[in-house]
């Protein structure tokens, strides 16, 4: 192998991994925004639906992306808001925040009603509690109903924590998670509540 | 003229993959549990096929002989990105079934045999055909193994169900190991009738 | 602007530093092959069916290149390789009679006497550790196809009377049938040979007038007829040699079982 | 310890990769003719899917992950595994020529060898630790082997068995393989 064959692979290889990763990044860019509409359509329509009501646009495309703190290694954290609206005015939004669980964290999708900033609903969209005891805890009407008809700036700890909603018996750590997710929704909520409304 | 027409037949019946041609099959077995995802990874192989039959024959000249495999499989990978991410984008349902089955087409002995024992040496319109038979033949026994697994296995076919009610489905033929059986079984009826071709030719030979 | 560039850095980076080390080992690890090896292998018909006594066409290639076999070592090739193989090694090759396998036995069902009834594995290799095969000839042909199950070009059937058929068209004399056959009945002979004695027993005249009615006895008589001597007796068994025999057949009358028989149909 | 040792034995036998999971399917029907060539093969296989899926590991957490191009892992990964393949190759004919003629055909076959690619992809989808990556390579890759080795075993005896001439080869192998994964398939309660 003279050093000239040498010399020319590693040109020609250099130069088609090259090109094929330009290529492969200008494809990326443009299909960043479908992947993501995607994305957002598949997991979180479900949650959404479930406590979004009465309204006649597509909350998925009308949707803004705020960054909202930053996690242990830097990153941005980025919440994205869903607009529902009803003859092109606001009348919910909604967002999700996540709570240290058993296994992991608890995604909670939490719904406002605006103007009178009510909680109007929650739902679970990702978590990996043990099925049978937090799973179900996430998915019973009657705990996960105590959050709707809040008000924004109610206690949403547990009643045991001095809070004003009662655990899912059995599975503490689960409902507990839950409500530090809103918790800390809320919270963003009230922090960035003139960007979501701007 | 004539030579197009040949190499584009050939991938339908004579080398058709993968039965008579056997290569391909990590892919074959695991997606024909239904025909929806089969026809997807088909569409995905014959999309890579074709962009990687038609690149390899371009750059044919340019290649130096020693690092031709490591080119091709650029060119190939690069083909299998670009439909990663036309799924996800339009497809996003699709995608999710398929899973890690369309990064392995990447893998899959086809799509590289098709450029090393082919594109490499034929004009880039030569490559095309060879690349859209091969495809479409590829997709075609995909197709013909998944339904035939999903009718006995599951008794609906795309989905809607074709059997009647008191069919109640014979799951072993979904499981990884009725694949196996099943494709089995299929290449030994290709045999009887290839068998039965050849007789007939050597008999006209013979004669 | 950030993430195309990112791509194309990283991608053809890693394809640099690859190709770069790979161009190291070629350089550090360098072992020289000499390329024609490659071209002859190329020529050759790639079945490895071992026809030429090396594992494989590459090995015969290695083998051509390096002196020790001849172009026409290929026996599945035929001429049109021999030619080719002998124009990259640049050397004249005289083109070598073609070998077909011929069989050895004639003691079909009727013939031959049976010492048992075998229903084991229909395997020749099989049926020879059941206490060396149920025909009573101990050199005949068991008929249970092993050689038409090892031909690789397909060349050989069963016939209906339990004996095997060469079909000379397809047969490439590659030898095969010769080695897998417990008992070596199919032999290599040359094309041309014009008569042979089918049959591969070395016993005693009257021990195979009691079991088979076509073999061989060893009675010498058609020695004795063959006028350019090229009949010899080797342990009761006559062998026609190729070179001296003319196929003049006046060993063909004198043969009491017919055993010695004319090749040229 | 203990749970390595359970994770090793899921991947070897439990979802093993070749009847369970299907990867690695081609050269498995190409090469269990005989015994020597699967053994040559699963050796093979164990050496450079080691090689390969630490290698892949790396380049993706110190090369993708920061500069966010984990959609490029496919042509990342794939390009590392053949230039690794024909490292071993070259490597090997220099430093053990034995050991490289035994291997020989194997090695380009390696490449295109689902496994060794899908065992990385997987790594990096089920998010290991590069031990835990490692271990889960070597295990696969035994598994591999096993299954390999059982059914060369199993496909030598049809040389010589009453197999009608439509089912040798291919499918009398699948109808095998078929068969053995159901054994493997009965133990998917255990882990």
């Amino acid at each position: 192998m003279s050093f000239r064959e040498i010399l020319s692979m590693i040109v020609v290889l250099a130069v088609v991994s090259g090109v094929c990763g330009g290529g492969l990044a200008v494809v990326k860019m443009q299909t960043a925004e479908q992947i993501e509409y995607q994305k957002i359509k598949n997991i979180k329509e479900p949650a959404l639906k479930a406590i979004l009501s009465g309204y006649d646009n597509d909350p998925v495309t009308d949707r803004i992306k705020l960054v909202t703190g930053k996690d242990k290694k830097g990153k941005d954290v980025e919440t994205t808001v869903f607009y529902a609206k009803k003859g092109g005015k606001v009348i919910a939004v909604a967002f999700e925040a996540y709570g240290g669980g058993f296994e992991g964290n608890v995604g909670i999708m939490m719904a406002v009603k605006i103007p009178d900033e009510v909680l109007d609903g929650i739902a679970a969209t990702t978590h990996s509690e043990t099925p049978s005891v937090g799973g179900v805890a996430l998915n019973s009407p009657d705990f996960m109903g105590q959050f709707k008809g809040k008000s924004v700036s109610d206690n949403f700890a547990l009643s045991s924590g001095g809070g004003a909603i009662n655990g899912y018996s059995g599975a503490t750590v689960s409902s507990e998670a839950a409500t530090k997710a809103v918790t800390s929704g809320m919270e963003i909520f009230k922090k960035f509540k003139s960007e979501i409304l701007g | 003229m004539s030579r197009i027409v040949e190499e584009f037949t050939k991938g339908l019946w004579k080398e058709i993959p993968p039965f008579r041609f056997v290569l391909g099959l990590c892919s074959v077995l695991a997606v024909t549990t239904s025909v929806e995802s089969a026809v997807g990874l088909g569409g995905g192989v014959v999309f890579v096929l074709i962009m990687s039959n038609v690149l390899v024959s371009l750059l044919r000249k340019i290649i130096p002989d020693k690092v031709r495999i490591a080119v091709f499989i650029v060119i190939i990978a690069s083909g299998v990105i670009i439909v990663e991410l036309a799924m996800q984008a339009y497809f996003y349902g699709l995608f999710q079934v398929l899973g890690i089955w369309i990064p392995l087409i990447v893998v899959n002995c086809l799509v590289l045999g098709r450029a090393e024992a082919f594109a490499r040496k034929e004009s880039v319109v030569l490559a095309l055909v060879d690349a859209l038979g091969m495809g479409i033949g590829f997709t075609m026994s995909l197709t013909v193994l998944a339904s035939l697994r999903e009718i006995i296995g599951v008794g609906t076919w795309f989905g809607i169900s074709v059997m009647p009610e008191w069919y109640l489905g014979f799951p072993y033929i979904i499981k990884p190991a009725g694949a196996f059986v099943c494709l089995g079984g299929i290449l030994a009826i290709m045999n009887v009738v290839s068998a039965r071709l050849d007789a007939k030719k050597r008999e006209a030979e013979a004669a | 602007m950030g993430p195309i560039l990112s791509a194309v850095v990283a991608m053809g980076g890693l394809g640099l530093v690859l190709s770069a080390a790979l161009g190291v080992a070629a350089k550090v690890f360098y072992v020289y092959v000499d390329p024609k090896i490659g071209e002859v292998a190329d020529v050759l018909p790639g079945a490895n069916c071992g026809g030429c006594g090396y594992a494989g066409c590459n090995d015969c290639a290695a083998a051509m290149v390096a002196g020790e076999a001849a172009p026409n070592a290929c026996k599945a090739g035929g001429d049109s390789v021999t030619q080719a193989a002998a124009a990259i090694l640049g050397i004249s090759a005289t083109a070598a009679e073609r070998d077909i396998a011929k069989i050895f036995c004639r003691g079909a069902h009727g013939a031959a006497e049976r010492k048992f009834i075998y229903s084991g594995i229909s395997d020749c290799r099989a049926a020879m550790q059941v206490s060396g095969g149920d025909k009573s000839c101990s050199y005949g042909c068991l008929g249970l196809g092993t050689c038409v199950a090892a031909c690789p070009f397909d060349a050989l059937s069963m016939g209906d009377d339990g004996l095997p058929v060469v079909d000379e068209r397809f047969c490439t004399g590659c030898g095969t049938c010769v080695s897998v056959c417990p008992r070596h009945i199919p032999q290599l002979i040359k094309e041309t040979q014009k008569a042979a004695t089918l049959c591969s027993s070395h016993d005693l005249g009257k021990i195979v007038k009691a079991i088979c009615s076509v073999g061989c006895i060893g009675c010498g008589k058609c020695k004795k007829a063959c006028p350019e001597k090229a009949i010899t007796i080797t342990k009761f068994l006559s062998i026609v040699d190729h070179e001296k025999c003319n196929g003049c057949g006046k060993c063909f009358e004198k043969c009491p079982t017919g055993v010695i028989q004319s090749l040229v149909a | 310890m203990g749970d390595y040792l359970l994770f090793m034995l899921s991947a070897i036998i439990i979802n093993n990769i070749l009847l369970i999971k299907f990867l690695g399917v081609c050269p498995f029907i190409g090469v269990s003719g005989s015994m020597d060539s699967a053994i040559g093969m699963a050796a093979a296989c164990v050496f450079v899917n080691v090689l390969a899926t630490s290698l892949c590991w790396m380049v993706q957490m110190f090369v993708l992950e920061p500069l966010g191009l984990e959609y490029i892992q496919t042509l990342a990964f794939i390009v590392v595994i053949a230039a690794l393949v024909q490292l071993v190759e070259i490597v090997l004919q220099k430093v053990a020529p034995p050991l490289y003629r035994a291997l020989g055909i194997y090695l380009p076959l390696i490449t295109t060898n689902c496994m060794i690619f899908g065992v990385a992809v997987l790594n990096i989808r089920e998010e290991r630790g590069f031990i835990d990556a490692v271990v889960y390579a070597f295990s696969t890759a035994a598994g591999f082997s096993i299954a390999l080795i059982l059914l060369a075993s199993i496909r030598e005896r049809f040389a010589i068995g009453r197999i009608p001439k439509v089912l040798q080869g291919f499918p009398s192998g699948l109808i095998t393989a078929g068969i053995v994964a159901l054994s493997f398939y009965g133990l998917v309660g255990l882990a």
